[in-house]
Parts: C-alpha cells; sequence; structure tokens
C-alpha cells in the first residue's frame, strides 16, 4: 500500500445551481503510484479537467458539492480545512494548465510568479537563494538565458515558452504531484513534443508522478503507463496503455480509437 | 521610453492642435475685440483705428503665433470688459478649483478602491446589494444637485457650514478648509459610485481568469490572491476611468462653485461668455485643455506601468 | 463559475425591470406634459407662492406662485427633447464615423481617431460652453454643442465592435462571396452592435440630461419663460430653506429620469 | 497557364508593412480536382499564403493565377465563421442575392437551392430556421462549407477545419469534405497542422517554415521517405515514425 501516492475513492462531482442537481463525475476510482505517469483521457465534457480540478482542490467549493475520498500522501483532501490544503497546494502538488497565454498573470515578472510558491510554502529561504533556485527552475525546464527570462513579462514569450515557465513554477517545490490538465493542447505539434518529453524526463529524473490529462488518445499512450478513459463523468475503462489501445474492451474506447485519423485513405 | 516620448510628441501636438483651433474659433466670429471695445459709438473710421492699433488686421497665422508665444510666457492678453491682463484675473482664481478638484480626485480614489474591493469580496450578501443599489442612485444624481442637498442637509439643518459663506484661504484656513470639504464631496459622491462599481465588476471578472486559478495552485489564500494578483489588473480600466473623471471633475468645481457661491474661474468664465469677452474665455479653455491633457499624458503613463503589455498592445493595434 | 453567472443573470433581469418601470413612468409623465398639465405653468398666483405640497398643488408652488408639478412636467419635456436631439445627433454621427473608419481602417481612420481624441479628452460640457460663447445660448445651441461633444464616443464605441466584426471569419466569407462593403457595414455587422450600441445610447442619454441640467443651472441652456429642471434647480436653491420641496422634487425627478435608463442599459448589457 | 491547373504561384513574395517578408518565393502549382494539403505550424504564414491567393494581400510580387471567379474560404473557429445575429437559412441565401441581372434568382429558387445543398451536407430543411449559436462546432463547420459551396465555386480553401473539434466530428466533416470533392468534382486547398489529417484529405502535400515551402510531393513519398529534418520532426511529433 505504501507506493501508492494517490487514491480516489468513489468521487462524485455536482453542481448545485440548476433546479436538479448535475453530476459532472460520477463514482470515480483511481489510484496513482509513487513516480507513475496516469493519463486521464475523453472528450470535452467528459468530466476530466473537473476530476483533475477536485484532486488539485481548485473547485469552488460554494459552486460545487463534492463527495467520496481523496486521499494523497495518507491526507483526506475533499474535507480537509482550506488551510490544510493550502499547506499541499504548491507544495506537494503543483499544477500546469491549457492555456499557457493566460495562466500566467500578465502584469508580474515571470521570475516572481515562479518563485511564488517558495515564498509562501519556504519563508526561510533567503532572497538570493530563492533567486539561485528560480535560475536553477528555469535551467531545468530547458529554457536558455534564465537570468533574461527571469526579468521577462509573460507577453514577451512564445506559447511554448510560457508553458515551461508554468512547469518550472509548478515543479520549484519538487512536489510529489504535477497535475498536467491539457498542457499541450495550445500549443504547435512539435513544441508539443518537446513539452511531452520534459514532463517525461521531469518524472524520470525527479521521481514526480504525473496525472496527464488530454484528449488525444495518441499522445497519452505514448507517454503514460497506465490509462482511465472517461465518458460522460464516469471511468469507462481502465488498464496499462497498451493494452487499452490493443484490446479496447468498451465500445466508446473503440470509437475513440477509431477516431484516430489512420495513415490511410477512409473508405466513404 | 521610446513610448513616453511618442506619447509626449503627440500630447504636444494635440495641445497646438486645441489651441489652433480654439484661436480659430474666437477669430471667425463675427464682432472683434475692435466692436467689443467701442460698444455703441463705434463708426466705420473708429473701427478701423482701433483694429490697426490692436493688430487685427495682421495675417491670421501671425497673430496666432504671437497669441500662442504670449500664452506661454503667462500673457493672456487683455479683458475687452475690465480693460487688465487676463492672466490677473484668472490666475488668482484657479488655485481654487484646482485644489477643489484634486481634493475631489483624492477623496473618489480613497473611498472607492477599499468600498470596491470589499463589494467584490463579499458579492452577492447583503453589504454588497446595498453599495450596488447606493451606487446606482448615487450615479443618477447630478453634482449640483447633490450641492444642493448637501447645503441643505449640512448647512441648513445640522448648521455645520454656512451656505453661502466662503470664506478665503488668506484669511481664515480652517474656515476654507472646512468650507471647501463640501463642494469637494459633492463633485466626488457620483465618481465615487462609478468608479466602485466598474472596480467591483472589473474584480470580478479578473477573478474569474486562468492566471487567478494558477495562483490557488500555488497555494495562496484569497486575500493574497486578491491583493498580489487581482487587484493590480483590475485597477487597469478603474485608472482609465479616472483619467477621464479628473477632467470632469474641474468642469465639476466650475458647476458647483455656483452651488457653493465660490468665487473661482467658472463665474469669471460665465460673466465673459454672457459679455463676449473672449480673450478671457479663451484663456481659461485653453488652461483648462492643458490640465486635461496633461492629466491624460499622466495617465497613459501611468497605464504603462501598471501594465507591461501596453507598448506591445499599440504595436498590434497599429498594425 | 457557473454559479456566478446564473446569479448575475437574476441581478441583470432585476435591474431590467425596476429600469423599465421607472422609464414608463417617468415617459409617460413626459408625454403628459406635453398635452396635459394641471395649471398652466407660467400663469402666477401671487396668493399661492411657496405654498407647501397639497392635493391642489402636488409639488407646492414656486417663489411666482407657479405649479411646481406642471412645470416639473414641461421641463422634463424640454429635457427630454433636448436629450434625445442630442443623442440622435451623437449616434447618427457616431455610427457613420465609427463604422467607416472601424471597418476600412487605413490612414483615414488614423487622422479621424486622432480628431476623436482631441475632442473626447475635452469635457463634453466644456465643448458646449466653447460652442455657447460662440453662437450664444438658447436651446437649439445646447442641442448642437452636447450633440457634437457626445460624436466622439460614440464613434470610439462602434469603431471598436466594427473592428472586432472586421476581423471575424464570416465577415471575410461574405467578401468572397462578393457582397458588397456597405451591405457588409450595414446588414452583416451593424446589427451585431445593437446591444453594445443600445446600452451606450442608454448613456449617453443619461450624460446628456445632466449636461443639459447643468448648462441650464448655469444659466446658459434653456432660456426663460421656458421650464427646465436646471433652471428650476437654480431658483430653487435660493428658497432651500423656506421651500425645500421645490429643490427637492425637482432634484428628484433628474434622479429618477437618469436612475431609469442606466438600469435599463445596466439590464440590456446582459 | 496549363489548362490542366487551377492555381499557379510563381516566385511570389508576401511583405508585412513593406519590412517583414512573409512568404518568401513560393511557387507551386495545383491541378483541377486535387485536394493539396499545406502543413505548417502557426505563424507559418500558411493563412497568407491563402489571404495571397484570394486576393486578400497588398504589398506581394510573383504571379497568382487562379483559374477560378470565386474562390471559396472555409475558416478554423466555426464560433466565428457564421454571424450570430442571422438565421441559418439567410446565411446560405445571402451569396445568391448578391447575383445580378440574368442569373438572378427568385426567392423560391433560392430557397429550393439552399434546401439541396443542406441535404448535400447532411441536414434536414428545419435548421434554416435555427441560429448558429444553437448549433455545435461540427454542425456550424458543416453549414460554413454549405455556405462556400452555395457560392458556385470549384475551388475551396479550408484553412485548418477540423482543428477546433473534437476527434469524433473531426472524421465526419472530412468524410463530408471528401464526399463534396468527388461528387462536385472540388479543388481544395487544404490547411492543416495536423499530418494524419493530411495523409488522410490530400494527394499530394506541402510542408511550410518560416515562410518557404521546405518540400512538396505525393503524400506517401513525403511521409516514407521525408527530406528535410523539420519534415523529421513533424512526423516524429505525430507519432507517425513509430506507428
Amino acid at each position: 500500500m505504501s507506493d501508492i501516492l494517490l487514491e480516489v475513492k468513489n468521487l462524485n462531482i455536482e453542481f448545485h445551481d440548476h433546479d436538479a442537481p448535475e453530476h459532472i463525475v460520477r463514482n470515480i476510482n483511481m489510484t496513482l503510484k509513487y513516480g507513475e505517469i496516469l493519463g486521464i483521457v475523453g472528450e470535452s465534457g467528459s468530466g476530466k479537467s473537473m476530476t483533475a480540478m477536485a484532486i488539485a482542490g481548485l473547485l469552488r467549493r460554494h459552486d460545487v458539492t463534492t463527495s467520496g475520498e481523496i486521499i494523497f500522501d495518507k491526507k483526506e483532501l475533499l474535507s480537509a480545512k482550506r488551510s490544510e490544503l493550502r499547506k499541499i497546494q504548491g507544495n506537494d502538488i503543483g499544477v500546469i494548465f491549457q492555456e499557457p497565454m493566460t495562466s500566467l498573470n500578465p502584469t508580474k515578472r515571470i521570475g516572481w510568479q515562479v518563485e511564488e510558491s517558495l515564498k509562501i510554502h519556504k519563508p526561510e529561504i533567503s532572497k538570493a537563494e530563492r533567486y539561485e533556485l528560480v535560475i536553477e527552475s528555469l535551467k531545468n525546464v530547458e529554457l536558455d538565458n534564465p537570468e533574461l527570462i527571469y526579468k521577462k513579462y509573460p507577453h514577451e514569450l512564445s506559447g511554448g515558452m510560457r508553458q515551461r515557465v508554468m512547469i518550472a513554477a509548478a515543479m520549484i517545490c519538487a512536489p510529489k504531484l504535477l497535475i498536467a490538465d491539457e498542457p499541450t493542447t495550445a500549443l504547435d505539434v512539435t513544441i508539443q513534443l518537446q513539452i511531452v518529453k520534459l514532463l517525461q524526463r521531469l518524472n524520470r529524473e525527479q521521481k514526480t508522478s504525473i496525472l496527464f490529462i488530454s484528449h488525444d488518445l495518441s499522445l497519452v499512450k505514448s507517454i503514460c503507463g497506465r490509462i482511465l478513459v472517461m465518458h460522460d463523468g464516469e471511468v469507462v475503462e481502465e488498464g496499462a496503455a497498451d493494452e487499452i489501445f490493443n484490446n479496447p474492451r468498451q465500445e466508446y474506447t473503440r470509437e475513440l480509437i477509431n477516431a484516430i485519423p489512420k495513415l490511410e485513405k477512409p473508405k466513404p | 521610453m521610446r513610448y513616453v516620448f511618442k506619447k509626449l510628441a503627440t500630447t504636444l501636438i494635440t495641445l497646438l492642435c486645441i489651441s489652433f483651433l480654439v484661436y480659430l474659433a474666437f477669430d471667425i466670429i463675427p464682432g472683434d475685440a475692435a466692436l467689443a471695445s467701442l460698444g455703441t459709438d463705434a463708426t466705420p473710421e473708429r473701427i478701423k483705428a482701433v483694429r490697426e492699433e490692436l493688430g487685427l488686421n495682421r495675417p491670421f497665422m501671425e497673430r496666432y503665433v504671437d497669441w500662442l508665444i504670449n500664452f506661454v510666457k503667462g500673457d493672456f492678453g487683455i479683458s475687452y470688459k475690465y480693460n487688465v491682463p487676463v492672466s490677473e484675473m484668472i490666475l488668482s482664481k484657479l488655485p481654487i478649483n484646482v485644489v477643489m478638484a484634486v481634493t475631489a480626485f483624492i477623496i473618489m480614489a480613497g473611498v472607492s478602491v477599499p468600498v470596491g474591493i470589499y463589494s467584490a469580496k463579499h458579492k452577492g450578501k447583503g453589504v454588497d446589494r446595498l453599495i450596488i443599489v447606493l451606487n446606482q442612485v448615487m450615479m443618477s444624481v447630478p453634482h449640483f444637485f447633490m450641492g444642493i442637498l448637501i447645503t441643505y442637509i449640512f448647512g441648513l439643518i445640522f448648521k455645520i457650514f454656512t451656505p453661502g459663506g466662503f470664506v478665503s484661504y488668506e484669511t481664515d484656513l480652517g474656515g476654507f478648509i472646512l468650507y471647501m470639504i463640501f463642494p469637494c464631496i459633492a463633485i466626488a459622491l457620483p465618481k465615487i459610485a462609478m468608479s466602485v462599481k466598474l472596480l467591483r465588476g472589473s474584480c470580478i471578472e479578473e477573478a474569474g481568469k486562468d492566471y487567478v486559478r494558477t495562483a490557488y495552485s500555488k497555494g495562496n489564500n484569497t486575500s493574497k490572491v486578491l491583493y498580489r494578483h487581482v487587484l493590480r489588473n483590475a485597477m487597469l480600466p478603474v485608472i482609465t476611468l479616472w483619467g477621464m473623471t479628473l477632467a470632469d471633475m474641474i468642469v465639476g468645481s466650475i458647476v458647483i462653485e455656483q452651488v457653493f457661491n465660490i468665487p473661482g474661474i467658472g463665474r469669471i468664465l460665465l460673466t465673459s461668455i454672457s459679455y463676449r469677452d473672449y480673450p478671457v474665455v479663451e484663456a481659461i479653455i485653453v488652461l483648462i485643455a492643458l490640465v486635461v491633457i496633461v492629466t491624460n499624458f499622466c495617465v497613459d503613463i501611468i497605464y504603462q506601468i501598471v501594465d507591461p503589455r501596453i507598448s506591445a498592445q499599440k504595436d498590434i493595434l497599429s498594425k | 463559475m457557473q454559479i456566478r453567472k446564473k446569479y448575475s443573470k437574476k441581478k441583470h433581469s432585476a435591474n431590467l425591470i425596476i429600469g423599465l418601470v421607472i422609464t414608463s413612468i417617468m415617459l409617460f409623465l413626459i408625454i403628459l406634459g406635453f398635452f396635459y398639465t394641471p395649471y398652466d405653468p407660467t400663469k402666477m398666483d401671487s396668493s399661492a407662492k411657496l405654498a407647501a405640497p397639497s392635493l391642489s398643488h402636488l409639488m407646492g408652488c414656486d417663489n411666482f406662485g407657479r405649479d411646481i408639478f406642471s412645470r416639473v412636467l414641461k421641463g422634463m419635456g424640454n429635457t427630454f427633447i433636448i436629450a434625445f436631439a442630442t443623442v440622435v445627433i451623437g449616434v447618427v454621427s457616431g455610427v457613420i464615423i465609427g463604422a467607416v473608419t472601424g471597418y476600412f481602417g487605413g490612414w483615414l481612420d488614423e487622422v479621424v481617431m486622432r480628431i476623436n481624441d482631441v475632442v473626447f479628452a475635452f469635457p463634453s460640457i466644456l465643448l458646449a460652453l466653447v460652442f455657447i460663447s460662440l453662437f450664444g445660448t438658447g436651446k437649439y445651441n445646447v442641442v448642437l454643442a452636447l450633440g457634437i461633444a457626445f460624436v466622439p464616443s460614440f464613434a470610439r464605441i462602434v469603431r471598436g465592435e466594427f473592428i472586432k466584426y472586421r476581423e471575424m471569419d464570416y465577415v471575410k466569407s461574405a467578401r468572397l462571396a462578393g457582397v458588397p462593403h456597405m451591405r457588409i457595414i450595414f446588414v452583416h455587422i451593424l446589427p451585431n452592435t445593437m446591444t453594445v450600441l443600445l446600452s451606450s445610447i442608454m448613456i449617453g442619454f443619461n450624460n446628456a440630461v445632466l449636461a443639459e441640467a447643468g448648462m441650464s443651472y448655469l444659466g446658459i441652456g434653456v432660456q426663460p419663460p421656458d421650464a427646465s429642471l436646471g433652471s428650476m434647480l437654480s431658483e430653487a436653491q435660493g428658497y432651500l430653506f423656506s421651500a425645500p420641496n421645490y429643490a427637492v422634487f425637482t432634484g428628484l425627478m433628474i434622479i429618477l429620469l437618469v436612475l431609469g435608463f442606466s438600469l435599463l442599459a445596466d439590464g440590456l448589457k446582459n | 497557364m496549363d489548362t490542366e491547373n487551377i492555381l499557379e504561384i510563381d516566385s511570389l513574395n508576401v511583405y508585412y508593412n513593406k519590412k517583414q517578408h512573409v512568404l518568401k518565393n513560393i511557387s507551386f502549382s495545383m491541378k483541377k480536382g486535387e485536394i493539396l494539403g499545406l502543413v505548417g505550424e502557426s505563424g507559418c504564414g500558411k493563412t497568407t499564403l491563402a489571404k495571397a491567393i484570394l486576393g486578400m494581400q497588398r504589398h506581394y510580387d510573383g504571379r497568382i493565377s487562379l483559374d477560378c471567379l470565386n474562390p471559396q474560404m472555409v475558416f478554423q473557429d466555426p464560433y466565428s465563421s457564421l454571424n450570430p445575429s442571422k438565421k441559418i437559412g439567410w446565411i446560405l441565401e445571402e451569396p445568391m442575392r448578391m447575383k445580378k441581372g440574368k442569373s438572378r434568382l427568385s426567392h423560391t429558387q433560392r430557397q429550393e437551392k439552399v434546401e439541396e445543398m443542406l441535404e448535400k451536407v447532411g441536414f434536414d430543411a428545419k435548421i434554416k430556421e435555427h441560429y448558429p449559436s444553437e448549433l455545435s462546432g461540427g454542425q456550424r463547420q458543416r453549414i460554413a462549407i454549405a455556405a462556400a459551396l452555395l457560392c458556385d465555386t470549384d475551388f475551396l480553401i479550408a484553412d485548418e477545419p477540423v482543428s477546433a473539434l473534437d476527434v469524433t466530428i473531426q472524421s465526419q466533416i472530412i468524410r463530408l469534405l471528401l464526399k463534396l470533392h468527388k461528387e462536385m468534382g472540388l479543388s481544395i486547398l487544404f490547411i492543416s497542422h495536423d499530418l494524419r489529417v493530411v495523409y488522410q484529405m490530400c494527394d499530394r502535400v506541402m510542408i511550410m517554415r518560416g515562410g518557404v515551402i521546405l518540400e512538396q510531393g505525393y503524400v506517401d513519398d513525403i511521409y516514407k521517405n521525408p527530406q528535410s529534418s523539420y519534415t523529421k520532426l513533424l512526423l516524429e511529433a505525430a507519432n507517425i515514425i513509430d506507428f
């Protein structure tokens, strides 16, 4: 049991602002081991992002009701106090989002945004040390001239660079879990490849577990060991990536795989 | 820095344009200085003589350039009506209006920011709703009526000050301040309502953006997210509003002067308009335009400091 | 997110309803004032000087013994017509300038917008003052002066909308389908700007009401014997102690007129 | 110009502001009834090239000859490609309203043509009464295609028509385009960043980067035997090499 970092049991999420409560996510169960990359795949509206946000503690509590358990590193997060949760956010769990354009504060310098988690969780670190750590972290995500980038604003960087900055900021406290919510969707294909390789390297070198959420089944297959397929708020299928690909048990999974454009001419 | 110079250049050009247009407008209307100073005993010969004496038959551009140079030197010409230098008439009164506008501005900024933040923070709760309703009503009150109400409530009922009993700052500074605070509040109140509304809306809008989610994901608590992330971005539209507001406040002070019987430039402007005393009107309008445009320049610069995207954005827009 | 949207919608529809109620009452009173007033608004009655509100004089009488309610009705009518005409001038020229510059862009846009900026930077009352001092006081000069002063703000809004829409793919498609520019401007784009335009028209109307009242208060707007809420207030101020009802009722009518439209504008924005 | 070709471009250069050189020395030709793929990443000049072909670019030199009177375009973002304030029927009729003189159609004729076209793209005639906001992304894209085809064109530029859609919807649109291509003999310049989609759609493909065409040729040749390192990278990114 001790090798399990994250365990989600019977997670339900529903909106309670409609007259009839609307389930977004129903009865999700999943486990994530230390050092593992787990993929969640689904189309828009499948509830995959909601699940990820619930794990990251980023659902506004008065917008939605949740039930079930999210056990992260032996602590229950769903019922935890906000202050307890905040101690984990940014320190043990890092998050990167789909839109690197809007996920960075447009009026703050890159360095400030990368070191923010450090200031919150490790206030004992001196300013000079912090600077060193930020530069280190920027180097670690393969950004050239980190000293220059430290002083720049988000709008001066390209999309791929911004996503690297986001990763650097999420990784600066060396979290145990990195949640990547469609991290490459907004990027060009060649940049996608670089980001995916970067995530793989970080996983390998720093033993950070990654929860990788995407709509792109072939992308998830290339990075994740295990895959969770979601549809309409439920887990349809779960298993090793290769197995799901070669031997899908569910109709929906088969549909998804078939929808990936093949290198053959379609028959109309 | 290039941005600053570019802005400075356009500001100067705008100023030149306005001064030119104002001078042109007052030049082409019928009835000039010669007519005005002669009044009823004007004969064609005498008009001609006075015109020559005043240099009115020189080419237009020459007169404009002369006028402009003198204006920059602080010589605004001679009043037709009172035959005294315009600068003497205006310059002693202008500080009163500037003080009023600036005080009102400070009151507005000081009150609206905390109230707007409070309202946004407690969105949907009772106090927030009360603030929204108060805002709506306050925005609908013309500031001179606000002045009348204040006169009635604080002057006539509570007798905190004597309505119409303006005290000059030269005779009694304390009395001056006590008297002036009320007109300033009257000018500020509707603007407070506007900027509270804008700041509240903009805080709420910013709070829904992606970077706020990022900030939460780093373990920030709500107030840190608000003060370190949201506020600066939310202030951007408010700064734009404030820039326009200062100009409104100067004009507002001209109207409010009449309510509180304050001897500022408003009264001179009004009498000059009714006597067609053009050099005075011209000078006051150009001076106000100067203040307005310089304010706009400052706002642009402040905006650029707060929002690093702005110089880049301008380039995109010009494409 | 979701809950916020729902909440604000509820809030705004309340705004819309209250705004509609206030505006319809005010419009009813204005139209009523064109055809019927309880008393002749210019008839003086020395026995009723500064009379307190009563059943026969709903809002009391002014210093000449004229019925305040009747004068308020007439005054609102004047204010409304002036504000309406001002907005018409501002909107028609603003829409044309904004649509053409926004849609075509280029050097014309640059030049017109520079001029616009200059005029925009100028407070509208001040511009009206210049105008009045050049051409004299009076209703029509006020309309013209304020109308011109309002052009830039409408032009700006319309231009912004047109710049947004001209980049939309459906406009490019329409060009490719051979739709002429003028049809694109007026049939394909203009209807889409209506919601934004409508709420700014209402805000503009309010500004016009406030500006007119301010100018009449200063004595350079509507001239006596025509009634105007602004000039009535300036008169009422002299009798603030003995007849506060004069100022309060007159001011209240301005507030209600403006409040109704600003609530409507707020409600429409959603 | 070769009569076989619908489009010929010879050493085309396009500039922004007379300073930025966006397209550099582009030359290619396209046969009638062909689907030509154009692959590249954002900012490489794909859309600029499309605009140049449609005559929407001001500063350019070189030769563009297009043997089609009214070329049409289908855009990436289905949410901005239909007028939000007009009903579907109105939108589809609009191009026909522009016709003058003899070719002018009556209201009923226009309605007939609209309904015919709606059927072709797989809709019921009832959709005419709907507003774009009531349709999904895939449905809008089909309407946009119908609107383009109602201009009686035989040349279509499809600028990333499927990249904003879910995968299952993507394949629907691709099948629709292929069907229309076959039925109507449409020539399509298919712009995409997705090498897999391009493979399904196109006979020939051009790879573009930084305003330059790196290589062009038959899809199979280029995918099996890429010449430039950039093409190899693209193929790797699309998981095609180890597929």
